[in-house]
This record gives structure tokens, C-alpha cells and sequence, in this order.
């Protein structure tokens, strides 16, 4: 069992969920985080101060599944998330000793 | 001079004033987290670009001496000259219409109107255009559109007002003016990227709430304050105003319900903001029950209207089209059927009320005119400052936001990282 | 008519209108954001279904021509007939109670009471009445509740007014009358899941600041208003309601450090509210001096008042018992004490003004009558509703919250998801 | 009386009231989420105690019989004695500034300003004082700084007033007066932990936008109220209070601009509060025209100011000193320069209208006094009451934030976690 | 050491939480995420254009925990966060290779 | 590959973020949560009613790294983070299998 992360930019989170819909995904789990990397920040002024702001607003997207699905789960999330433009994100994966559904108590595969 | 009535109009200045950063929250609610500051700033920048121009020439644009034709005041009253004290008379404004409070009084009340009637463009454009190009816009617009449409309507010399077309405070040059304006700036700056696919939820609807309550409340100001004195006039308008909100406000959620959906706060406050559009023409005109069936009729017809756009395929983002310029024109019209003199001896009889279809000719003819006036000019004023400086922020800046963009400035910071910024760049 | 009494009333009717969606925000930001628009829509739909019902009937069952026996008035007012202008004659208001200002004028002042005065009620039902359940229920309060109490206190003609039993500005018919409501439909409702154990922590108290902060400025026109003047009677209502404000939040804030705790922002709030009803009925009865006693009282009563309902364990989830009944009966009874005929000739002296025991008795028996009316009637009605359509939603719409199940709703979209939410189902 | 009169000032009465809850989110916002509820408690709290003091001793102080020297006022009217009903006369106010309205009209709209006075304070000590300290600042502040120098100014029997310094609506009484008060309680209490390098950014704009929206429509009670009577002189008072505003505004966004940077909502907001400033003394004195120049100065003048602080390195937080400081006398002497007494017979001619420097030099000498006095007493004040109970929250409490530490609170649960909190401790 | 992640309905947070202090647990992390999955989200209306939103509100705990203690960890989470209906949530446990505590610069065991 | 998690004070993440600068990290990924340990939480009170907050506010950072790199990025954090007071938080490690940019499709150390 694999957990797949992506930071993706949050305008691409509808593109990215569909395309795992299709995929046949069955779930997903999505959170805020904020960014920092090769895409600068911006600058904000308040009464003639100037604030650098490094992070940019990222969405984090953890998808468990079954090791032979994990590499094609990223493939299709890099191709949905890429808009060529710094600061488009990463995909990795995890190593995931043992998944449960809490409601059935189903472990392993059964429990996506 | 009256006391009363002085006191009465110098509050209902207020009262109008206040509308405006009202109708900021009202917008302001409704777009999303990152474009509340360029709503705001769009609203809030009207009190200060508008009131300067009213002060230089716009108030004596609409209110000075007719140049001829009932088409435009003169300069006369430029810089606001010859104004204080209590002295003066205003051109038209004597006999029957003469006015019992200082000059500066009315001027003042009437400036709160020119400030917010370009702010409700506001709603429609919501999103994607350059503060830049809205400063510039609101400008050139207020002299030629929104002084010379007052100029006809509300000055006695007007070319409408001597025509008979009844205006109590403001459905064609306020609402039907704005409300039509926004849809020529909405064809030529088009519609929002991913709409309509893409949900673009209210970021904060207690801050359209907010404006809502403001906006209910200053327009107590607006039409009764209209009457120009604390009287029973006055009163009536109060009360025409706040029925028409509250049957608007059921009229709505009825259609929500029936229409098998949940009855929802936005339409609560939508509904009442159309109430309020429809009963602005007819406040000082109609009798109480008149009101409620104008405001209910509001409420179910702008629900209706608004669902337009998708149909049409115009981005009117948050309704300025649907609730302005459809309340508006159903106020100005419903005021040919319901008008009583029993109510305002210087008004008309309506075709309900025995007067047959006289008023409501004249009224077609106020609509009409305003509709034309205000659509080819706000068009083609919109026109030239796109083929100028442009309209409209890049792709990348609508997507980033106005807020960042266009004002640099980031509207909450709710969550507490020591680094939501760093001194210097 | 005097056109600056006029002036005084309508910006008393706007002030006072303003205070329902005050109370919607000071109440607003006291729940959890799950449940703000449910909060909210209860409150303004107020304003929407209140305000139409009482031009309908309800203004003529509480200030009509009494049937008999001072209990309620006629249907002779329904629709606000014979209102207009300012011929008419309300019944009762002759004499040293005539009016100086339009009969519309005070039309509209006295609905806005009777807008807010069911309003009240949602602190205490929060976050768990079916929104068509609190719909119905409005509307037959309003008749079968609001309008005879209104009559037997407010109207000259009413049996309790008769009697002599002092209530400036509705310290029973509004606070007491709201707060032993809320008490009966809290009874029959039952308490919040997870109440008391579960956290249920205020979602935003700068939204309840705001509510706060608009309820003191509106009070000013329903205390002061209700001199139906702007004279040196409503002067001293004026500043008698600032003091007795300004003095409850002390009172709350000395007993909150006093038990060992901090001085909270929301007990400041709280106090101040406190005090403003405490000095309702007092307003323009009693001395500055009374005033400032009398909120001090205020402050402290009720905030030792809102722990009984942990002991008894009913959930009036925001204090509507604790705060306005109990600050309601506090400040009609207190008026006993300290009612002033020099401040107010057509008042009367209480005990410590040399007038003994009578006025105290009178506020006793207007006190019962309200307490008993409200709560047997109030109590009926709930149950009645409850086992018709249900009061009360589902658990799972309670743990949802209001928002989304009642209205189809979200309050907040901070965050910038692309994705909350897509067009179409 | 005149019942108009009376009108005018009970409405303005409550629209300066509202300026402190409008003040307290325009400042509330600017801070960290940390610390907002402790700003809008600092602010809340003068609504208590300030009132509560004003009824005891201080309208007395300020108003009452002279002492002797035009210094200060008896205790004659301790507990406000003496003033119910419309009889009485206040000392001074006879002839030419004889009242005609209610004396407990115009003792409720003079404590207003009193309220917002020590409330001004508080932007500059943002996030670092402890509450208790507050408490006891602000009461004592009132009586030895705020009292007398509004007896000086405001009083017929002030020194001040009778030398014929001129002070519409508090320029020197309430803004030079805050301004440097701030200034000396922030060379006492020291800089804020992390200042100015770490970014402390606005945590809700919109919270802001909304007290500036509230601000400036309580100016109008406040500068237009203060002609006391609702004539062509409050009318020209309310006008030119709005231009500066609006001018004021469009000069910050001007110098944003010209600067290289945006134009930021916070500047509008900030440009408007220091054109409001500024005309706060010249209101009833200058033209339309002037009240434009001078708002522009002022916008201009306070953006330049506020960059002072990083040079001198004292951390005046949300730049009370910039704005009311440096507003209020770039207003007080732009006076000497503007006055007409074509606008204002009570008043006097400036240099630019051929007075000459007679008011000039009579408005360096109020700006001078009020600056001595109020600096000097305040910095002893702050250093008392640091050296006995204590300024400043410790270091950690400072990093959780005023919100928890001083008042047991978290402003916003914006996030749906069961566990927010848990009953008991 | 593993890193036991659970994805459970909020208003289950208490329960889960007290649960897992009764079992001995000195510590968690806990974050607000949004959940896609099974569990349908719900319906918004705005001047009658219908949204759906897809998501729905969750919470995130994450607990270092013994590779011994782990799977104890896990199923008492499993038992307090049960409700039985869909959307009750997942429970899974991965890998950690090595745990510091900032303050003591402790690793391992000792770090909890 | 591994990923460092770092759950350290929000007015921390200044330092933590310069010091992992200099150290040449390229970027991170940092989300707000809230912590439950041996730091006490807060007391809030509302009308009277006390209010026990068990959770503080806490700064998750996430970095992925090189298997040689991972441990002297953790020990930055450790120094970095460190103010010696309970709460202070935790540093660990997880192994990943793969990185992809999103951008380039470049994996592993090229990703990063
Ligand atoms: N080493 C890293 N560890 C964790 N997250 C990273 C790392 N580098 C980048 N990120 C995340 O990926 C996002 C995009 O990275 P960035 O370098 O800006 O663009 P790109 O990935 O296109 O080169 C960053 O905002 C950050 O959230
Ligand atoms: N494959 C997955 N990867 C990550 N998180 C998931 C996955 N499937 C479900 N989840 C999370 O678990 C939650 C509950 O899952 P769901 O399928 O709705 O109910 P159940 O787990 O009871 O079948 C989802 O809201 C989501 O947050
Ligand atoms: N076993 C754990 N699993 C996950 N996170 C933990 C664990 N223990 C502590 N934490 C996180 O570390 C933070 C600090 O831990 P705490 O025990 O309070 O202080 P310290 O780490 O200095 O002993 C906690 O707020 C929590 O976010």
C-alpha cells in the first residue's frame, strides 16, 4: 500500500479530481498548506511598509492505494496538475504499512 | 428655513452616505476571499472621487441654471460658489417646490446619491477590472452620463421632470442608470474566466448581511429623505420603503420555495434590496398597500430576472442587471398604475387610481430615455478606455486575485505564522 | 405636526430598525460558524414577515379602537386604512397624549419594536428550530402574543396603561414579553445536542461586538424615541440610556474579576446590553442618577441571572431568560423605586420619591399579567407547532448545522479552493 | 428650544457615540488576530468607564462654573445635578451662544467625544498593554488631561476660548490632545517584541473598511452636531467635513502612487480618518473650497508623517500620532490661514481672508498649550502607573496574544472541531 | 517507530482524544482537512444557481507512535471514531525512520 | 529519499525557514495545526462558562530531501526551532520512494 501526496496550486484541484475520478479513485483527502520553492511570493504594503510574503497557497492532495496503482495515480496527477509554470508542485509516494476503514474495520485494499 | 427639516435632511445625508460602504459589504460579501479588497476599494473610492467632481461641477451640471432644452445645469454653481448660507435659491426650486432647509443641505443630500450610484456598477463587474480603469471610468461617467440624467429627472428644469415623469428618489437616475450602465461595461469587459462552470461561492455571507442591514437602513434616508422635510410625506416614504423590503424579501424566498429549493439568507437579502430598488421611483407617491404589492412583485420578478444571464451568456456577476435596472424599471412602471395623489398632491393619479395611462406613458418615456442615454454612452466610454488603458486585469491577475494585485494588500490574515510577511522586499 | 418631533421619530424608526440586524450579529457571532445564517435568517426574516403582518392587522389589534375591556384593539386600522396624512386621530391619543407627529411617523416607529421583539427569542432557540418552524411561529406570536400585550401597555386605552403601570419603551412588552417566550420554547424544544459538556465557544466575537455596538447606537432611538419628541424629556431618556449601558458593563465586568476570572470582551457586551434593557421601561421615568443605579443593577443580576440555567439545566443557549427577562423584570420593578415625577410629569413617584408602594404594585401586577400571557400562550403555541410540522431539526441536521441544511448555505469561504463548489448538482 | 434643534443634536449625540465602535474596528482590524479582541475591549471599555465618570465629576470639570483663570470647571453639576429639564442655563453659554436645546442634549453629545477621545489612544499602544492598566489610564487621563483642556477650549469660560482660539469640533480638545497623549504612553511602554522587523500584517481589512464606513458617517454628528442646532451652519459643517474626507482620501492614493506603489484600501481608509481629522477644528469655520485644500493637505501631509516613526524608532502601532497627531495640527493652523467669517460669524478672518496672523498666532498658542499639557501630565500618568501595577504584559503574553491572556477569549472558531473546548477546567 | 495517520469526522475528535489519553498517548497533531470520497458532499444555493461541493470537513490526527504500540493506537481509534456510517473515516500507519523532540534533542522512544 | 516532518511553534518558522536557507534547501511545504502534548493548553471563558482549549497552535513543515541531506536538514530544524520551552515540538523522518515535479515530469533528486 502507497500513500501519493501532491502539492498542487489550488486552481488545479477540480482538474486533478476529476481526472482521478476517471482513473476510478474512489477517495481522496485534501488540505491547505502554504508553499515556498523557486515561485517567489509576493509583496504586500500597508501605509507605505513593505511585507515580502515567501509562501504562495498550495493544496495538498493524500491518496492511499494499492501499490501497482500508486505510479499511475502520480502519472495522472502530474498531467492534470501541469500548467508549466514554476511553481506547479510535486508528487511523491510513501510507504504505507496497513490501512483500516474505520467504519467496517476492512483492512488492506478492501478499506479504499 | 425649518429646524425639523433641516435636521431631517442633513440626517438623510447621512443616512445615504453610509449606503455606500453598505453596498461595499453587500458586493463584498458575495466574491471570493481574494478579490473583497478591489470590491471595497472600488466602492469606497467613489466617496472620494464623486464628492471632489460634485464640488467642482457636477452638482452645478445637474441642479445649475438649464443651458436650454432641460438638457444640463450650467457652471454657475462650479466649486460650489454662491451656496452658503441660507440665502440662496436653487434654479426650479421655488413655488410648490421651494425648499425649506439651507442650500448646502441639498446639495450635500444629493451628492450622497451621485456617490453611490456608480458604486453599484461595481456588482456587476466584479472581479476583473483594473482599479486603474475604474477610476478613470467612474470619473468621465458621472459628468456624462449621471449628471445630465439627474439634470432631466430631479431638477424642476429637467426636460422629464417638466414632462410630468415621476422620480421620487431616484429609479431611473439611480437604478435604471447604473443598472443599465453595468450591462454596456459588462459586454465590453466579458465575463469572468471559468464562469459560469466554475463555483465562485460567497466568501462571507454575514458581510453581505451587514451590508444588507446598512443599505435597508440608510434607504430610510434615500426615499424619505426625499420628501425633503419631516413631515407626513416623509413618513409615508419611510414606510413604503420598509414595506416594500419586507414583502420583496417574502415575495423571494416564496419563489425559492416554490421553486422546491431552501430558502436562503442571500435571498433574503437580495430579496429586500429589490424591494428597495422597485419602491425607490414610488416612495413618496403611492399609499402603504401600494408598496407591498410593487416590493412583493420585486421580489418574485428579480428572482426571475436574474437567471437571465445564463441564458444570455452575460457575466452580470453579483445581479446588478436583475435587481437595478429590472427593479427599477418595474418601479418606474408599477408608479404609472399605482400613484395617488391622495397621497402627494404634486404627484399623479395613476391608471389604477383613475388617472389612466397619462403617467405611465410618461414614465415609458423617463425609462426609455435613461435606458438609451445610459447604455450607448457608458458603452462607448467603456469602449474608449479599453482601446486606451484597458479595462480588464491579465489572466494571471485574476487568477492571483485583485486584492494582491491590484492593491497589494491581502484582505484577512486569520491564521498566526510569525512570517504572513518580512519587512522589506 | 412639528416638523422637529417628526424628525426625531422617523430617525427613531430607522435607528430601531437597525437594531434587528444588531441583534442578529450581537447573536451571530455567538454560535458556531456552522449555524450563523441560520441565526441570521431568523432575524431578518423578521423584518420581512413581521413587518407585512403588521400593516395587514397587527398595528390595528394593538393601537386600533379598544374592543372592550382594554384587552385589544379593532380591525378599524387593517392595512394601515385611513393612515395617510396627518388628519387622523390615533384612539386614546388625545390630550396630554396626543401626538405631534404623523400618524404613519409612529406607525413605523412602533412596528419596529414589534420586528425585534420576536427576534429576541433566536438567542435562545439557537442553532436547533426548524427555519419553517420558527416561520410559523413568528407570525401567530406576533398576533396571539405581541399584539394584545402591546395594547394592554402601550396603547392609552389598555388595561394595564389605564391602570397606571409605567413602561417607557417596552421593558414588558418587549423584554419581558421575548423573555419568558423564549423560556416556554426553549422548555418544549430541549436542549442543544452536546449541551452543557460538548465546547460550543462563540465563532467570530467581533461580529457580536458589532451587533453590540449597533444595539447601543439604535437604543438611543427606541428609548429616547419613544419620547415621541425631541425634547428634553427624550434628552434625558437619551442619556439615561447611555449611563445605565455604560454602567451595567462595569457591574458585569467588577463581578467577572471579582469571581477570580478575566474581564471579558463579550462581558463587557453583555453587561452593556443588560443595561439597556434594565433602563427600557425606566427611560423616561427616573433621574441620570437612578439610571446609572439601576444599569449597575443590571450588570451585575443578570450575570449572576444566566448561571441558573446550568442549574436547572434548560439550554437557553445565548441568555435571552438570563438578560432580557430577567433584566426586563428587574428594571419594571426597580421603576417602583425610582420613578420621578420631576422627570417626568405624566409618570409618577416610586418608593424612594416619596410616592410609596402604589407604583411598585402596579409594576407588579403588569409584570405577572405579561409573564403569565407570554409564557402560557408562548408554551401552547410551541407545542401545538411542534406536534404539527416539528420544531426541532434532525440530529444529523443538528450536527450539520443550520446553514447548510436549512438554507443551503455556507457562511465562510476563506480558504481559495478551486473546487468549493461546481455549477450544477 | 427649538425641537429641530434638539433633533439634530440627540441624532448627532448617538452618531459620535457609534464613532467608538467604529474606531475600535478600524483599528481591531489592523491588528493581529491575536489581538483584536483586547483592541475592541480597550475601546468598548471607554463606553463604560468614561460615561460613568462624565456623569460623576468630569461634565462638571469641563463646563461647570469657572474656578477661576479659565482653567477649570466647579463641581457644581457633579452627579449631573441640576440639569434635568430645559431650564437651566450652562455657564457662558448665554447671548450669542446661548443653547437651544435640552442641556442634557448637549451634556450627552459633549460626552461622546469624551468617550472617543482616550479611545483615539489605543491604536498607538496596540497589542502590549496590559488591560487592568488601561482601566486605570484611562480613568484618570480623563479627569487631569481630557477635563481641563476641554474647558479650556470648548468652555465660553475656557482661557483658551476667551483668547479667541477657534476649535470647531475638537482639533486641540480631542486629536492634539490623543495624538500626543499616544505619543508620550508609547515612549513609556517601548516597542512591540519583533518591531519593525517581523511583519505584522492587518488580520481582517474588511473589519477596518467597516469602521471607516462608521467613522465617517459619525463625523458628520460629530463636526455638523457640534453647530448645535440644524441650520446652514451645521449644513456647511457636514459638507465640509465630507469634501476633506473625500479630498484627504484621494491625496494618499495620489502620494501611494506617485511613491511607485499601489493604491492601497488601507490608504483610502487612512486618507479619508486624517481628511476628517484635519477638518475636525475647521468644520463650522472655512468654505467648501478650503475644506477641500485643507483634506487634500492632510492627506498628503499624515502619509509622510507616519514613515517619521521608523526614523525616531518608536513604535506608535497603528499610527495615532501620524494621523491625529500631526492631522490635528496641520488642521488647527491651516484654520488660522482659512477662516471666513463670511461662513461663520462667531468666527474670525484668517490670513488668507484678510484677518492677518491674529488667529494664526491664537491657534499656535492652543496647539502649544494643549501639546504641553496633555504630553507632559500623560507621560507622568503612564510612568506611574508603569512603575506601580505595570504597563506591559509579560513577553509571553505578549507572543499568545491579549485576546487569551487578558481576557480569556479567542476572537474567532472559524474551523469545526468538536473539541474547540471542552465544559470546565 | 510508525506514524499512525487518522482521518476521522470532527465532531469525533473529543472522543477519539480521550480515548487515546486513557491508552497513554502523550501526544498528537491535529489538522482540518476536506474529504472526497464515498460519503457524498452537499448542496449549495446562491440566488438560485446550485453548487455542489464534493468535500466534506474532517479532521486529521497524527501520532508518532512504537512499532509495538502502533497498531494499538490504530484500533483504538478505529473503536472511538466508529459511528457506522459512511465517511467514518481511515486509519493507517507508515514508517518512521527517526524522531527528535526539538527541546532535548531526545530521539526515538525517548522523543514521545 | 525522505521526507522531514517538523512540528515546531508558529513565530518559530521565521528562523526555521532562514536557517533552512542557508542551509540551500530549495523549498518546503508548511501547514497550520494544532498540537496536543505535554505544553497545557488554554482556558477560555464565555459568560462564565470555563472553556478548556487542550490544543495549541503548532507550524507543520515538510521537506523533502536527499537520504544524505535529511538528517542535517532535521538537525537545522532541531537548532533553529529550539527555545527550550515545553512545546517546542518534534522533527522526523519517513522514507519516500519517488519525487516528480510537476512541471518538468523530473524525478527524485532532480525534483526537488
Ligand atoms: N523540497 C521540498 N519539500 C517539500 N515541498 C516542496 C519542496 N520544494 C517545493 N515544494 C513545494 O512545491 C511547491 C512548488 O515548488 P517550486 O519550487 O515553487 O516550483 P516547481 O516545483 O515547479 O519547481 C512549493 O510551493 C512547495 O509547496
Ligand atoms: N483513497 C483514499 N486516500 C486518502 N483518503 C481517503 C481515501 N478514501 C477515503 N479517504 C478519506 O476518508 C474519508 C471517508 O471515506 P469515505 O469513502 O467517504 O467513507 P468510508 O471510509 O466510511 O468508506 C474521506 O472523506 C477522505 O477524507
Ligand atoms: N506522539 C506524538 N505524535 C505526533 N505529534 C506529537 C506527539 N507528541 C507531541 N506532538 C506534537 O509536538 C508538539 C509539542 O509536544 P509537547 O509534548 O507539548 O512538547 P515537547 O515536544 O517539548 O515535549 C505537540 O503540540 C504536538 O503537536
Amino acid at each position: 500500500m502507497k500513500l501519493v501526496t501532491a502539492i498542487i496550486k489550488p486552481f488545479k484541484l477540480d482538474d486533478v479530481k476529476d481526472a482521478l475520478r476517471t482513473l476510478g479513485v474512489a477517495g481522496m483527502t485534501v488540505s491547505e498548506v502554504q508553499g515556498f520553492g523557486r515561485q517567489r511570493g509576493h509583496t504586500e504594503v500597508y501605509r507605505g511598509t513593505e511585507y515580502t510574503v515567501d509562501f504562495v497557497p498550495n493544496v495538498r492532495i493524500e491518496i492511499l492505494a494499492d501499490d501497482e496503482d500508486a505510479p499511475e495515480v502520480a502519472r495522472v496527477i502530474v498531467e492534470a496538475a501541469r500548467t508549466d509554470k514554476i511553481g506547479d508542485g510535486k508528487v511523491w509516494l510513501v510507504p504505507v504499512d496497513d490501512v483500516t476503514r474505520i467504519r467496517t474495520g476492512e483492512m488492506g485494499h478492501d478499506a479504499l | 428655513m425649518d429646524s425639523g427639516n433641516t435636521a431631517w435632511v442633513l440626517v438623510s445625508a447621512a443616512l445615504v452616505l453610509f449606503m455606500t460602504p453598505g453596498l461595499a459589504f453587500f458586493y463584498g460579501g458575495m466574491v471570493r476571499s481574494k478579490n473583497v479588497l478591489g470590491m471595497l476599494m472600488q466602492n469606497f473610492f467613489c466617496m472620494g472621487l464623486v464628492s471632489v467632481l460634485w464640488a467642482v461641477a457636477v452638482f452645478s451640471l445637474a441642479f445649475g441654471k438649464d443651458v436650454g432644452g432641460g438638457l444640463v445645469g450650467d457652471l454657475g454653481f462650479g466649486g460650489l460658489r454662491h451656496l452658503t448660507g441660507a440665502a440662496v435659491t436653487l434654479p426650479g426650486y421655488v413655488g410648490v417646490f421651494a425648499l425649506s432647509v439651507p442650500p448646502l443641505a441639498f446639495v450635500a443630500f444629493q451628492l450622497m446619491f451621485a456617490v453611490i450610484t456608480p458604486a453599484l456598477i461595481t456588482g456587476a463587474i466584479a472581479d476583473r477590472m483594473k482599479f486603474s480603469a475604474w477610476a478613470l471610468f467612474v470619473g468621465l461617467w458621472l459628468v456624462v452620463v449621471y449628471a445630465p440624467v439627474a439634470h432631466w429627472v430631479f431638477s424642476p428644469q429637467g426636460w422629464l421632470f417638466k414632462r410630468g415623469a415621476l422620480d421620487f428618489a431616484g429609479g431611473t437616475v439611480v437604478h435604471i442608470n447604473a443598472g443599465v450602465a453595468a450591462l454596456a461595461v459588462v459586454l465590453v469587459i466579458g465575463r469572468r474566466r471559468g464562469w459560469p462552470g466554475e463555483g465562485m461561492a460567497p466568501h462571507s455571507l454575514p458581510l453581505t448581511l451587514l451590508g444588507t442591514g446598512i443599505l435597508w437602513f440608510g434607504w430610510f434616508g434615500f426615499n424619505a429623505g426625499s420628501a425633503l422635510g419631516a413631515n407626513a410625506l416623509a413618513a409615508q416614504a419611510l414606510i413604503n420603503t420598509h414595506m416594500a423590503a419586507a414583502a420583496a424579501m417574502l415575495g423571494w424566498l416564496l419563489v425559492e420555495r416554490v421553486k422546491g429549493g431552501h430558502a436562503t439568507t442571500l435571498g433574503a437579502a437580495s430579496g429586500a434590496v429589490a424591494g428597495l430598488v422597485a419602491v425607490t421611483p414610488c416612495a413618496g407617491f403611492v399609499g402603504t398597500f401600494s408598496a407591498i404589492v410593487i416590493g412583493f412583485a420585486a421580489g418574485v420578478v428579480c428572482f426571475l430576472a436574474i437567471q437571465m444571464k445564463f441564458r444570455f451568456r452575460y457575466d452580470d456577476a453579483l445581479d446588478v442587471v436583475g435587481v437595478h435596472l429590472v427593479g427599477g424599471i418595474l418601479g418606474s412602471l408599477l408608479l404609472g398604475l399605482f400613484a395617488d395623489k391622495a397621497v402627494n398632491g404634486l404627484g399623479a393619479d395613476g391608471l389604477l387610481f383613475g388617472g389612466g395611462l397619462a403617467l405611465l406613458g410618461k414614465q415609458l418615456l423617463a425609462v426609455a430615455a435613461t435606458l438609451v442615454w445610459s447604455f450607448t454612452v457608458t458603452f462607448l466610454l467603456a469602449k474608449a478606455i479599453d482601446a486606451t488603458i484597458g479595462l480588464r486585469v491579465t489572466p494571471d491577475q485574476e487568477a492571483e486575485g485583485l486584492d494582491v494585485t491590484q492593491h497589494a494588500e491581502a484582505a484577512y490574515a486569520l491564521g498566526d505564522f510569525g512570517s504572513m510577511g518580512r519587512l522589506g522586499s
